[in-house]
């Protein structure tokens, strides 16, 4: 893959080989393979129900693992407990936001420190004021959006060193997509990035991946493949509104 | 031929001592007086029901009776187990010998039971009239709010009220009561000189003694009369000081002062190694294997229990407790009841025989509720 | 997987019930029991009873997900209710098991028009309380019920007037038997007709039900109540077939038991009820005549092996069992 | 009035008794979802250990209460790893109840094996004999303790749970486990150390209530409805809730032998009943999501 | 035509909080309504008051007429007042026909037939199988919806909603978590609907406004800021400025 000659200093280099996974017996993900070098951004693009979702929850070890390696900076994760992987870098943002419902925004937020201060807290604060105003009000309170905000928030906390988003856009008014697409932007961490909006997707990737019934049936350069409308609709069955 | 003797009673759950007791008494009797009776071999059969459970107790005596064809049903710790089971033994016209269950309607049921043990109000009026006779006037009775405890209730209203007392109140506490602080509150509110209380021996026992002297009824000297189950001798090293001084009658206990009674203990003793265990549910058993004896001696083993009962009625022998009589028509056993208080002896808790009341009936038969 | 294929395994949908076969393996394996075990038939009956309480347990747990430790209210009222007629007026067996079920599930509508609003510990603690209060009114209604001493002197006439309630239990037996298998019909019938497509709904999300157009307590109230009249008849054959009723038929410990054999066979399926019973009180009865004073180890290590072993219960085990050799069959 | 009074010590006297000795299951069912049926079997465990620590080893008061928590925290870690971990969640409800319930009788079985089904008590020192007069009513000096211990045991409950990272990592963890390990939280050390938490306090309780609650085999199994009614009451994982409903219920309890002691059994479970209907979630809303 | 739904003065505190104040709006027949605002603005507190999922502290709600504002939400369903969930809230073990059959006997008030078979309830099937491939759901139809990719759920939320026949529907962020490929279904399948009933859909996402919506609501900090079609909506600067942000021009 190109991404492979992309500079790979720093840290947060993720590789992916052979993932072969799914939930109990049956099987979603097929030998993906892909890698993100250190501060790259891919972009997992796919239709309902290809293994996005279940891609990223085999990276964080919520699923059965049948073959394949994960290596983040060189270290093999996929036989490490869940929380040992966060410990060695990966920060998640679920698609399904997963809130502590009954905590508080600020306990929710908390719980991604990973051992930083408390006054570390004010930077997600800084990113959303919305969560600023509502640090008392019970995570459950919160609105979908609202929701979206915490559990990106929390990812964040945690400095991770490659970052998993589950299409963190769902649910978020254009103004905090903006806001959000370009606060990730100006991180410097490895990201894969799950996203239906799939032209805000590739203008943040520098490389995307496209899954098919659990299978890699493309993989390039974003900004190719945004310019590519055949590819685009024939792995997704849109073309951009250009 | 081999004739099959059916014991239900607890061998497990929190009443599994009462099936020890019975099974070692019974073994002590036979080790005294053998297997046989004439050319027939007696086994005994147990099942283990472990808590009050009528239907099961029928279910347990149908399986006796119809797979180990058994011609003798006995033991019977709980009142409803026992009821249970009248219309089998009346069918299958075979005696009931109770080693236990003390209600006294229970002989009323059917013509086949014989019961061994004793009844609440067989306890309780020798001591109303003795607490009367002491000048004692005002009472609280106390008592588990369950069959045997309102029998204890009435039986004591009626004898110590017709004897000149007054019964200030009648509580009736909740069998599951853990708290007995209410309780006591309510007895010294009510100025009474002395208590009347029943409870099921155990752990509800040994929080209301605990409670009696902890709420310092003791020192305010109010005295604590009761049927002797409730400091029965197993349950004395736990109940400790809180004991001292209660004072109950009874048909047994241990430290009786007799020939046989020593004989039985050092027997027991020889068996099993100790007699602490020994107490009123053993003598229940072990005069209940003597009349089962007798029976099948009088009935030259061919089971027929309308003839078997009819043979024990009226028969009297000496027990290790006394003297015993089958009152021919409550078919259950007069007998001395004794006065005791509990006191320590060389260190260790005793129920010390004060005095006796001889030839005590079952003053509950045929009363009715 | 091959490209027209959707993108997903085979669904992982567990059987409700064993299907149609269920009922006549009952039936059957009752009627051998019969002959193999002539002088066990007391116990049996009471079994056979037991897995008609039970199952009234699975209606409610399995198929609505209400946990309850109060069953024993409604098997208790049937069978006080059932056991008082047949003193002091109604001999007719069948008559006093329509009685009963009446008793149960009235008292059932009524207690849990009351309480299901309640959800997890807390129902819970109220079908406890309940029981406990059904349970202290039978103890002080002593002229009706006999208190403590239970109530006997139940003498039913003989079924259809013919078959009289023999000592040896073969009536009895073969009674309870018939009574069983029609009510593993009826539930059978109940739970795959829309009421019970509504009652799996309000177990799964009450408030989703909601939101399309149901009430939820209305669901739970009826299937408890439906429940109660399964238990109550339960309760009424338990008088007719052993002639006695204690206050043990309404206690907490005899709701428990219900709980755990249900839970042994296997929530939401009924049969698992009929297995967990059958598996329960054999096993019980067995250690205890066997060894009475360490019955409750083995029982208590047999349980926990269960719930480490078979999950879902020992019916599921049987259903693993049974998918393995499917396998093994589309092998070959 | 003295009478009013009079109730009002007895009860929360009693109330607080029962506070600690539920305490430990508010933390296991309420705060880990365990419907941890085993609770008074762990608690009669410490009754038994100090028990014997007192009478046979003659171990003074205070430690034999701290040799049995510690024994019967021990004695019961390995359990949270070979059994409790494999039910852990709410899926397992159900699960959780036979495997306890199964668990409870072994444990009964055993002690009753071991030390016979005779009651057992633990000596008091000196020092707890006896009564302390508050005005015109007098409580046994133990329960004055009691009350003592179990204030203490709440504040310092609540400041661990409300107040520490450890607090808020573990209500994460019972909220969400998969997204808590996620966020790096090591699930299973959280759930043995609050496990431990939980069987410590039941020993705790096991040895302070054995006044009340005598030690015999099958109070494993005696009292279950009882730990059950406090922690229900107060609100599942709730510890003030606990504290509140052990006071209410025990207030309950006993003006309810003193007024109408014949029919106490009813009047307290209408009350209990009454009480669930006003506070469908206890008296503080448990934390059920 | 008369409206629908009417709703006035609709207000709304969690504690001091004031998350809708003194909402009035009204839809009438052949509606076909976005409600859009910034996150936590009210909207999908605005639908639960409406559905009577939770009660408002103020005002009134009237359907087809009627004041419902004291009803419970089951029977404004009854009524023919639908909402489809933001977070896809399902049955996770019962297939995904069993939603539908689910929902169409609740509909037909059938659920309360004990001895009844619900294979045997006349119609139910074809309905179902309607309704299944209307959403593109019939591949799935045997499978618990706990196995279900998120987007597929939210297609059944639809299904679900549609089986009802609803009078008035309420859509909360039905295309959340569906690509672009599969949400052009979900219009579809509202065209079909019977053109006389009344549509609310919240959606964030823009094209999918534009594509759906006649008459574009703003609600802002609990308040209606404006109201208007497309044009003026994406011309007013307010709008802009809270909401749609610097890329509202690509459309
Ligand atoms: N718990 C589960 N058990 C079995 N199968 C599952 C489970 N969860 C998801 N699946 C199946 O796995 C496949 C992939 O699901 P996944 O959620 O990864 O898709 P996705 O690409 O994230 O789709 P979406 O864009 O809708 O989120 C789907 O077909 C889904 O039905
Ligand atoms: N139960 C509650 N208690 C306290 N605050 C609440 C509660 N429910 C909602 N809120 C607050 O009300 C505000 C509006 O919530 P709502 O869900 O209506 O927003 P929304 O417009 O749907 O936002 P989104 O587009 O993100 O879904 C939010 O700020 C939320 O925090
Ligand atoms: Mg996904
Ligand atoms: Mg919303």
């Amino acid at each position: 893959m190109r991404t492979d000659e992309v500079g790979t200093t720093g840290k947060g280099l993720l590789r992916v080989e052979g993932l072969t996974a799914g939930h109990g017996k049956t099987l979603i993900l097929e030998g993906v393979s892909f890698t993100v070098p250190a501060g790259g951004r891919l972009a997992l693009l796919g239709r309902n129900g290809v293994g996005k979702t279940t891609t990223l929850a085999t990276l964080v070890g919520q699923t059965t693992r049948h073959a394949g390696t994960i290596a983040l900076d060189g270290v093999e994760l996929g036989s490490l407990a869940s929380s040992a992987r966060a410990a060695a870098g990966l920060g998640y943002v679920p698609q399904t936001r997963d809130v502590f419902k009954s905590l508080t925004v600020e306990e929710n937020l908390v719980t991604g420190l990973k051992g930083r201060p408390r006054s570390a807290l004010e930077e997600a604060y800084a990113l959303f004021p919305r969560l600023g105003e509502r640090r008392r009000n019970g995570g459950g309170e919160l609105s979908g959006g609202e929701q979206q905000m915490l559990s990106v928030a929390r990812a964040l906390l945690g400095k991770p060193t490659a970052l998993l988003l589950d299409e963190p856009l769902e649910g978020l008014a254009p103004v905090i997509c903006d806001q959000l697409m370009e606060a990730l932007s100006r991180l410097d961490m490895t990201v894969v990035l799950v996203e239906q909006q799939v032209d805000r997707a590739l203008d943040f990737a520098d490389s995307v991946v496209f899954l098919d019934r659990g299978r890699v049936v493309h993989a390039g350069p974003a900004h190719q493949a945004k310019n590519d409308a055949a590819l685009l609709e024939r792995h997704l069955g849109v073309a951009l509104a250009a | 031929a081999t004739i099959k003797v059916g014991v239900i009673a607890p061998f497990s759950g929190p009443f599994a001592m009462v099936g020890k007791t019975f099974k070692e008494a019974i073994a002590v009797y036979q080790a005294e007086h053998g297997t046989t009776v004439g050319a027939d071999t007696v086994e005994f059969v147990f099942k283990d029901l472990d808590q009050a459970n009528p239907a099961q107790s029928k279910a347990l005596a149908q399986e006796l009776i119809v797979k180990e064809k058994v011609g003798y049903l006995a033991g019977f710790f709980f009142t409803p187990d026992a009821l249970a089971v009248a219309p089998l033994i009346d069918e299958a016209n075979i005696p009931a010998v109770i080693f236990n269950a003390a209600t006294s309607a229970i002989t009323e049921k059917s013509p086949r039971y014989v019961r061994t043990s004793f009844t609440l109000w067989q306890n309780t009026v020798p001591l109303a009239e003795h607490m009367a006779k002491q000048g004692i006037k005002k009472v609280v009775t106390a008592v588990s709010d369950y069959g045997p405890g309102i029998d204890g209730e009435t039986a004591f209203k009626a004898t110590f009220e017709k004897a000149g007392g007054s019964v200030v109140d009648t509580i009736r506490m909740p069998l599951k009561s853990n708290d007995f602080a209410p309780f006591m509150q309510r007895i010294k509110d009510s100025g009474a000189e002395a208590i009347y209380a029943f409870l099921p021996a155990g752990p509800t026992t040994l929080a209301f003694a605990k409670a009696f002297a902890d709420n310092g009824l003791k020192d305010k000297g109010i005295r604590f009369f009761g049927p002797g189950d409730i400091t029965q001798e197993p349950d004395l090293p736990a109940l400790g000081d809180a004991a001292l001084g209660i004072t109950t009658t009874f048909n047994y206990s241990q430290s009786h002062d007799s020939a046989k009674n020593k004989a039985f203990l050092a027997k027991h003793k020889e068996l099993f190694g100790s007699s602490d265990t020994v107490t009123f549910t053993s003598v229940g058993a072990y005069d209940g294997a003597h009349v089962i004896y007798t029976m099948i001696q009088k009935t030259g083993g061919k089971s027929d229990g309308a003839k078997a009962v009819d043979a024990v009625k009226g028969m009297s022998w000496e027990s290790p407790r006394g003297p015993l009589t089958i009152n021919p028509d409550s078919r259950h056993v007069t007998q001395t009841i004794y006065l005791r208080v509990v006191e320590k002896v060389d260190g260790k808790l005793q129920n010390v025989e004060k005095a006796a009341f001889a030839d005590q009936p079952d003053y509950g038969y045929k009363v009715g509720k | 997987m091959t490209a027209s294929s959707p993108p997903l395994a085979a669904p992982l949908k567990t059987p409700r019930d064993l299907g149609w076969i269920g009922v006549p393996v009952v039936a059957v394996a009752g009627l051998a029991a019969f002959w193999l075990f002539p002088s066990d038939l007391g116990l049996l009956t009471r079994i056979l009873a037991a897995a008609l309480y039970v199952l009234s347990l699975d209606l409610v747990l399995g198929y609505c997900g209400i946990a309850t430790l109060g069953q024993a209210a409604m098997f208790g009222t049937g069978a006080y209710v059932a056991g008082i007629a047949a003193v002091n007026w109604v001999a007719d067996p069948l008559a006093l098991l329509a009685i009963g079920g009446v008793a149960g599930g009235l008292i059932a509508l009524a207690t849990g028009a009351l309480i299901l609003h309640a959800r997890g510990l807390t129902l819970l603690m109220l079908t406890v309380a309940v029981t406990q209060i059904v349970q202290e009114v039978a103890n002080k209604a002593r002229d009706w019920t006999g208190g403590s001493d239970g109530l006997s002197g139940i003498d039913p006439n003989p079924v259809f007037g013919a078959f009289r309630f023999d000592m040896v239990g073969r009536t009895s037996y073969l009674f309870a038997l018939a009574v069983l298998v029609v009510a593993l019909l009826v539930a059978r019938r109940i739970v795959r007709s829309p009421f019970g497509l509504a009652c799996r709904g309000v177990k799964e999300d009450p408030l989703r039900v909601s939101a399309l157009g149901g009430s939820p307590k209305a669901y739970l109230v009826a299937m408890y109540a439906v429940a109660g009249v399964f238990a109550g008849v339960a309760g009424a054959l338990t008088a007719v077939t052993s002639g006695i009723v204690g206050l043990d038929s309404a206690s907490f410990s005899w709701s428990a038991e219900a709980l755990v054999m249900l839970v042994l066979g296997g929530t939401g399926r009924l049969y698992g009820a009929v297995i967990g019973t059958v598996a329960f009180m054999a096993v019980h009865h067995i250690l205890a005549a066997t060894d009475p004073f360490h019955w409750m180890l083995f029982i208590g290590l047999f349980l926990m092996g269960v719930v480490l072993f078979l999950p879902g219960g020992i019916l599921s085990g049987f259903e693993r069992l049974a998918g393995l050799l499917r396998r093994k069959g589309d092998k070959a | 009035m003295e009478t009013l009074f009079g109730i009002a010590v007895d009860g929360v006297a009693y109330g607080m008794i029962l506070f600690i000795i539920s305490v430990g299951l508010s933390v296991t069912l309420g705060l880990m979802r365990v419907v941890n049926l085993a609770h008074g079997a762990f608690a009669m465990v410490g009754g038994y250990v100090a028990s014997y620590a007192a009478q046979s080893l003659g171990l003074p008061y205070p430690a034999a209460l701290v040799v049995a928590v510690a024994l019967t925290v021990l004695a019961t870690l390995p359990l949270e790893k070979l059994l409790y971990r494999r039910i852990y969640g709410h899926a397992n409800e159900l699960g959780q109840v036979l495997l306890t319930i199964g668990l409870t009788f072994v444990i009964v079985a055993t002690v009753n094996y071991l030390f016979g089904p005779t009651l057992k008590r633990i000596p008091l020192p000196d020092l707890l004999l006896g009564t302390v007069s508050l005005g015109p009513k007098a409580i046994p000096t133990h329960r004055a303790f009691v009350i003592g211990m179990g204030a203490v045991t709440l504040l310092g409950l609540w400041w661990l749970l409300e107040r520490t990272d450890f607090g808020i990592r573990l209500r994460a963890a019972v909220d969400d486990p998969a997204m808590a390990a996620a966020l790096g939280i090591r699930t299973e050390r959280l759930y043995m150390a609050t496990f431990a938490l939980g069987t410590g306090l039941a020993a705790l309780g096991g040895v302070l209530g054995a006044e009340l609650l005598p030690l015999e085999p099958y109070y494993a199994i005696r009292y279950i409805v009882l730990f059950l009614a406090v922690v229900a009451v107060g609100g599942a994982g709730s510890i003030f809730g606990s504290a509140a409903a052990a006071l209410a219920l025990g207030i309950t309890d006993t003006a309810g032998k003193y007024l109408i002691p014949n029919f106490g059994e009813f009047f307290f479970y209408a009350a209990l009943i009454l009480i669930l209907f006003r506070w469908p979630h206890g008296f503080f809303k448990g934390r059920t999501a | 035509m008369s409206a629908l739904l009417e709703v006035e003065g609709l207000s709304k505190n969690f504690g001091g909080l004031q998350v809708s104040s003194d909402i009035t709006m009204s839809l009438h027949p052949g509606d076909r309504c976005a409600l859009i605002g910034p996150n936590g603005a009210g909207k999908t507190t605005f639908v639960n008051l409406v559905t009577g999922v939770i009660p408002p502290t103020a005002g009134t709600i009237r359907l087809a007429g009627q004041d419902v504002t004291k009803l419970s939400s089951a029977e404004r369903v009854r009524r023919g007042l639908i909402r489809s969930f933001q977070v896809a809230r399902l049955f996770k073990s019962m297939t995904v026909r069993e939603h539908l059959e689910l929902a169409v006997l609740q509909r037909d008030a059938k659920t309360f037939r004990l001895f009844a078979s619900v294979s045997g309830t006349p119609g139910l099937a074809d309905e179902v199988a309607g309704l299944l491939d209307t959403m593109g759901l019939g591949a799935v139809a045997a499978t618990p919806v706990g196995s279900l990719a998120y987007g597929q759920q939210r297609l059944l939320e639809i299904a679900l909603a549609l089986a009802m026949k609803p009078k008035v529907l309420i859509l909360d962020e039905p295309a959340a978590g569906v690509p672009h490929s599969e949400s052009q279904r979900i219009l579809d399948a509202i065209d079909r609907l019977p053109k006389d009933l009344a549509v609310l859909m919240i959606e964030h996402d823009m094209d999918l406004v534009f594509r759906f919506a006649r008459t574009i609501v703003v609600l802002a900090q609990g308040r209606l800021l404006c109201s208007g079609t497309a044009k003026e909506i994406v011309a007013d600067p307010r709008v802009r400025e809270v909401y749609l942000g610097s890329r509202a021009h690509a459309h």
